[in-house]
């Protein structure tokens, strides 16, 4: 029982996302590990839409291809997504298909025994929970929770759809279905990265959010919205992104944490604002959360095509930071690495996510909430009598007051200014020295950021090279490449801007992993380091990376 | 009474000699004064552009961000910290151009600012373009035949939106200018005065062609009345009408809801974010 | 008579352009070459300008630091000026200034003999004329031009004031001034990069500029409108940079040559357009005049801090082009190589200049104008029946028609889309194959781009890289260090995204010039090719390189 | 006349079954050839939004460009082709939020372009987020206890700025939307349509709902008499009137000087730039 991927397919508003929900969230009540993440087209009703629920023991955090179990709502969905059925596994679907499946017309059922098709979901939920091996009761629980509201009749209803689906699937189920998930002690957090990333702002004391929607970034705002008032963050929609990112620093300059999320065509109109934020020496977090472009692109699905715009993003020479992290549990952590660093340097920091890590759900065991820890500069200033905001020091770092909290001036100037703030043109001393005291800081800031993971580096002869949310992925692939006896290792950068000082091993074969076609990370790598890589797996479908994936790119390429 | 002169620094004045910007500053600095408040108490927000580059000529906190964004900026001060005069000082180009957007939703948004436009039909610091509020036919940089687009006239549509502080001022009538302005700072909620600034350098006319086209609103205008607001703003009879045009008590400001259930306190003075409250959330994530 | 830099200085304002303007027409209608350079603040009146004007036999396009003759309409300039004048060289100056300084109080002057201030200028005028040793007839001629229309009491009171100079400044400038300026047969154009982009567009058949003002590319539309009439070109003030870059792919898709011209932020703004060109294949050209940033920066000077961010502008990947000439006549050039290269690979030009160059008067001696083709593509329908604006091939280049031209329809989408431009979501095989085929385009382009300018290559033991402007301070830079015994060659690039297949030579030590801090060329072309840097020499104060500033710094840096 | 069926393509409708999207598609296809125009002579402009996806599904050419910047886009086809019938769809969200800046000074610029904007008060794309037409008071997605700011009224402000024709649409109307429709193609200069179009997925309220408070203006109504098209605009007393608001011959058309003093034609049409042209500028660069 320890790696079972189910998924279930359907078109857009026909249940694919509620059965999807409920049975991660059953799955996880009853002790499992669950990854779950969803396929979807850009419209609110039709099209194809998949969600995949993969059930370990221990954590799982990454996508498969494959499936076990296949719940297809329509036989549009069965005849896309038949093909990934493993041999063992099997078909929940309308009709007959093949021998290892268990046809179960969910929708005339549902209109015949209950007079309405809306109990088609309720039934598939129960040939699913059946054909898992899980047991009744407590599935029953949750379904009489989620319908409680709409009264009784409405629940029994569901309950007997359930009790149909379980028992229409456990008769076909016999031979075919070996999964029993027993109820289990532990107990995981499910969450996706949206949510963590949510989180993880309010854990580093942001108490500003403002955006304009974009997917897939509005789940972080959407999330906060719904919190706003316990934890005390006040939450904007703004007009449009560049009033936005103008916002935040409006409001950072005045003393609060402030935050900023959009995509790729959002965080176009926000550059002009980070290069702001790099002259006024503002801290500014912004989270950027990747969809495949150029323009409007593929917007419901991932990509890693954003690092090097992001890395130049803004006109002008100035230091700033980009994270992108692995899974929820490090964007927790990351958030609150970003509002230190940025408050810290004074600067922006940019948080890379995409749509893959954003809304695909994940286990976590322990969020360790502790283990990072909003710190902030203080500035004493008793005695100061001439304060200057943009006092020129080796590290480049000046003091930093709020406005109105003191006698001082905090004065902020877009302009190239003197140690005050205001407008300067002596291009003698004051200006050149200014552009040197924000580059300075780039040498603290190398120190600040973390070193990439190595992970089995030392046996390894073959080398990838890694960023970001294809971290589970990747690791998987090493497990599959062990299996065939390739000794291969993996240097993973969660934070990549600056890039920080770090020996890559002479003697290794090194192959870059992104989720673009031009190998983006590898060309930072290459400009920075003494590196050279003998092959590039690139995705750029839309889809995410998978161990799969990587291992077939490997060797169709390698050949 | 505090004086004016608490408001002056030493830093040098990059206007033409004569501007009109030198007494629209000088009436701020007596607005100020008359109102006692302290540089400190002061945050001067602007854009870019002639009228943007005051707040460096007046002793206060000041933020001198983008062109056209200064409104943003000062509506995420005045959320961190609404204790904070903010007042965001812009140009035409600045305001009703490039900041467009800003300003028609800030007007929805009703943020607690003050916004002073200085309104010299023209993109002065580069050097003499049309701007939005150029008269047709005037001839400007690029235009040299004479603009073929009307103005855009923004304290109509501010009226007609609710904003609840609408006036116009004149460079060429300090007095009432300074009063409007100690109003304007007064007022809850967003409150807007498009200042009529002519630019000696580049404009079409001196001041004085400006002076004897200005006219006072007169008492007999109720402020409180929408329709007669609107009538005036919308008057093309060659005059320029100056005084209060509209000013109702602001209805709902931006953040009361928040700040009546969340605190009322200014968020830079907030406790760091409790670690337990966290806890707490995350709890909700894990199913049983 | 081969070099004379003559530096003209004063408050804005005060006629230090007037004058400037007034004697570059006036040298080069005598037949010479001149360079004339401005380094002025933002503001309108008051600061301290100065206008250079480096007279030569033949084309000197630099600028130089030290002055021949320094003419300085106030004491505040004087003081600010003197140390660049050479041990040989002279003041002409309101108050005397040491020994080798010709004092004339312009001002009282002119109001003393012609009753107003405003005489000044014309004093000095004859003042500098006199120095020059140039033939007081045709000047004065230029001068009643001048004033002609404002009739004849004012022509000659100019006249007069004109000779009042002359003749005050020739008394003093007897043992003093070995310049003698005679008029020569040659003939130049006299011009600056924006008037030349300007031009350049035109004869690359640019049929609609739209802009928002932002210094130093405004010169570029503020010609373009003053000469819209007899090209047939229509301009348009945009109410803000989004705004033109959408106008400009607009006109461009429906079937006209259309540009934008913008400096660092308000590029910023234009980002997520230069994205939407990508993907909807539609040719654009922008200039990006680069000022210091970051943010509103140094508006009135000049920096080459744009270039990473301009290569990797866009989120998303997708093929686009940057070029950077060297000076005006390369500029005029390049403008129609980057319309006939937009319009063959269908996707965005960028032009780099930058206030140097944009406000800069060249010499040039003849434009070649009939060099450089505006050519077009010819997509011929006959036959077909299945029009398909994304039509895969290998090249990546796709049939392009214009709407409502035939029966035909053009679809165009910012959206991955199939081959007739509608939105897809077939992950399978649409999506990645549109990847692939425009990024395709960069193995064209890549042949398409010239290889950089190789400069005393052979021998050289040091070799700088350069881009852009700076090619005329490198050049003088070799000649004094080859003067020096230093055998030193330049590759510089004009054109350089995507770089092209290049063999740096290995045998040699390489050093970067830039007007940035960080070395950005030098970085890419780390990422690219097999290539270390010994040291970078870095302008960021503003001012132009100098050939004096590289060798400064090159010693410094070589120690 | 044409067929309505001319404009049909095989695209799968990516809307949801029963949005009013569908009336609305189906009314400018109707309205297209009762006009007699071809596919070929109509460009269709778009930016990001459900009411942008619209061109997909008639047979057009279209160029569907990012969200809020269809205006300038069309804009820079009519400069280049003002032969073709260029029409933008656009939503409440793409046309007065992100777009809000280009909608206000298109009006001043007044091209010869037709705008729809599909007005679901609502972000449909993105689920459900309030828009600048979300009336006080509804619940949106993060606004969850209710809207705080008040919505835009956009007709107001084009009839104020003399944009020369402006109406409102139900896509619950559909005979009297194609009668606007017609209309507002055949208005030289920019015309505007507003399109109530309950969004029937997110929205507050079902369609029946809307068209309870939907009133035809009258015909008593002169659509000459701004006055009286701007009280109608500004009227709230709960219902939603349609029609033709306000129409007057439209001034100064975009680029009529241009085309009067250069070219009539298209600029696709003109002849390439011939070197002696340029020659001849360049001489003026020769001093003597
Ligand atoms: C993004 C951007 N675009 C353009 C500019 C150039 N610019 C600076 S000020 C200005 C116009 C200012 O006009 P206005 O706001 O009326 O101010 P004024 O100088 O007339 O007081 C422009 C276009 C800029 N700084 N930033
Ligand atoms: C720059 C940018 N920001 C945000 C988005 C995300 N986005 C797409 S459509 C949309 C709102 C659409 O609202 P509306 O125009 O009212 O269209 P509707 O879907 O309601 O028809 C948003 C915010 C985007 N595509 N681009
Ligand atoms: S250019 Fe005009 S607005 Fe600017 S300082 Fe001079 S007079 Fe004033
Ligand atoms: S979400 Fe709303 S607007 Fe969009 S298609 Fe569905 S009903 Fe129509
Ligand atoms: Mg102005
Ligand atoms: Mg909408």
């Amino acid at each position: 029982m320890d790696d079972i991927n189910v998924v279930i397919a359907g078109a857009a508003g026909e249940g694919v996302q509620t059965i999807g929900d409920l049975m991660t969230n059953a799955v996880a009540g009853q002790g499992y590990s669950v990854f779950s993440w969803k396929e979807y087209e850009s419209r609110i009703v039709g099209g194809s839409n998949s969600y995949s629920i993969r059930i370990g023991d221990g954590l799982k955090n990454a996508p498969l291809a494959e499936a076990d179990i296949l719940l297809a709502l329509n036989n549009k969905a069965t005849d896309k997504y038949k093909g990934i059925v493993k041999k063992t596994g099997i078909i929940i679907s309308v009709r007959k298909e093949g021998d290892r499946s268990i046809p179960i017309p969910f929708s005339s059922i549902a209109k015949k025994r209950f007079g309405e098709e809306i109990y088609a979901n309720t039934i598939a939920i129960g040939a699913l929970v059946s054909a898992l091996g899980m047991d009744a009761g407590s599935i029953k629980e949750i379904i009489r929770k989620t319908f409680s509201k709409k009264g009784s009749d409405i629940v029994s209803a569901n309950e007997s759809a359930f009790e149909e689906g379980f028992s229409l699937a456990g008769k076909e189920c016999v031979d075919m279905c070996p999964w029993k998930l027993l109820r289990k002690e532990s107990g995981y957090y499910v969450i996706s990265g949206n949510e963590a990333i949510a989180l993880g702002a309010a854990r580093g004391n942001c108490r500003f959010m403002t955006a304009y929607p974009m997917t897939p970034s509005t789940g972080i705002i959407t999330y906060l919205s719904s919190v706003q008032n316990q934890l005390g963050i006040f939450i904007e929609q703004a007009e449009d992104e560049i009033s936005a990112v103008n916002m935040a620093i409006g409001a950072s300059y005045a003393g609060i944490r402030s935050m900023t999320a959009t995509s790729g065509g959002g965080f176009a109109l926000m550059v002009e604002g980070i290069s702001l934020a790099g002259m006024t020496e503002t801290p500014l977090v912004i989270v950027l959360a990747q969809r495949p472009g150029p323009a409007t692109g593929l917007p419901t699905r991932t990509a890693q095509g954003d690092l090097l715009f992001a890395v130049h993003a803004g006109h002008g020479e100035f230091p700033k930071m980009i994270f992108a992290p692995a899974d929820p549990k490090d964007a927790f952590h990351k958030m609150v690495r970003a509002f230190n660093l940025a408050e810290e340097y004074q600067t922006v920091a940019i948080v890379i996510s995409d749509q893959f890590l954003a809304d695909s759900r994940f286990s976590v065991e322990d969020f360790e909430v502790e283990k990072t820890e909003p710190y902030f500069q203080k500035t004493d200033t008793s005695g100061v009598k001439n304060y200057r905001r943009y006092r020129l020091t080796d590290s480049g770092i000046s003091p930093r007051l709020y406005p109105g909290i003191s006698e001082h001036l905090v004065c902020a100037d877009s302009d190239e200014h003197d140690e005050y703030g205001h407008i300067t043109e002596d291009l003698v001393k004051t200006a050149p020295d200014m552009v040197k005291k924000r580059i300075a800081k780039l040498e603290g800031l190398k120190k600040s950021i973390l070193l990439p993971e190595e992970i089995a580096l030392k046996d390894a002869e073959v080398v990838f090279t890694g960023w970001g949310s294809t971290r589970g992925a990747i690791l998987e692939a090493l497990g599959l490449l062990k299996m065939d006896g390739i000794k291969a290792g993996l240097i993973h950068f969660t934070e990549l801007w600056p890039l920080p000082e770090y020996n890559f091993p002479k003697d290794k074969t090194y192959w870059s992993i992104e989720g673009n076609i031009l190998g983006q990370l590898a060309r930072l790598l290459k400009g920075e380091y003494d590196i050279h890589f003998k092959g590039h797996i690139s995705r750029h479908d839309g889809l995410p990376i998978t161990a799969d994936y990587i291992r077939r790119e490997f060797y169709e390429k390698n050949r | 009474m505090k004086k004016t002169d608490e408001f002056d620094n030493r830093v040098e004045i990059q206007w033409c000699p004569g501007c009109p910007n030198y007494g629209i500053l000088n009436a701020l600095k007596g607005a100020l004064a008359e109102l006692g408040k302290s540089p400190h108490e002061i945050c001067l927000v602007s854009g870019i552009g002639q009228a943007a580059k005051l707040p460096h000529y007046l002793k206060c906190n000041f933020f001198n961000g983008l062109h056209g964004r200064a409104i943003p900026v000062a509506t995420g001060i005045n959320i961190a910290n609404p204790d904070l005069t903010t007042i965001v000082v812009t140009g035409d180009g600045d305001c009703y151009g490039e900041g467009g957007n800003h300003f028609i939703h800030a007007i929805r948004r009703n943020p607690d600012l003050t916004v002073f436009v200085h309104n010299n039909e023209i993109y002065a610091l580069t050097k003499g373009q049309a701007s939005p509020t150029t008269p047709l036919g005037e001839k400007r940089r690029l235009k040299m035949s004479g603009v073929e687009i009307p103005p855009i006239n923004m304290p109509a549509f501010a009226i007609m939106q609710d904003c609840s502080f609408v006036a116009r001022g004149f460079a060429g009538d300090l007095k009432h200018l300074q009063d409007i302005m100690v109003r304007s700072i007064r007022h809850r909620g967003m409150s807007y005065v498009d200042i009529i600034q002519p630019c000696i350098t580049w404009g079409t006319h001196p001041v004085s062609w400006y002076k004897e086209r200005v006219r006072r609103i007169g008492d007999d205008h109720n402020p409180e009345d929408k329709n007669s607001a609107l009538d005036i703003a919308l008057t093309k009879d060659g005059f320029i009408h100056t005084g209060v045009l509209y000013e109702v008590p602001s209805g709902n400001i931006f953040a009361s809801r928040f700040r009546k259930e969340v605190t009322s306190r200014p968020l830079t003075g907030l406790e760091i974010q409790s670690p337990e409250k966290i806890h707490e959330l995350l709890l909700k994530f894990k199913p049983v």
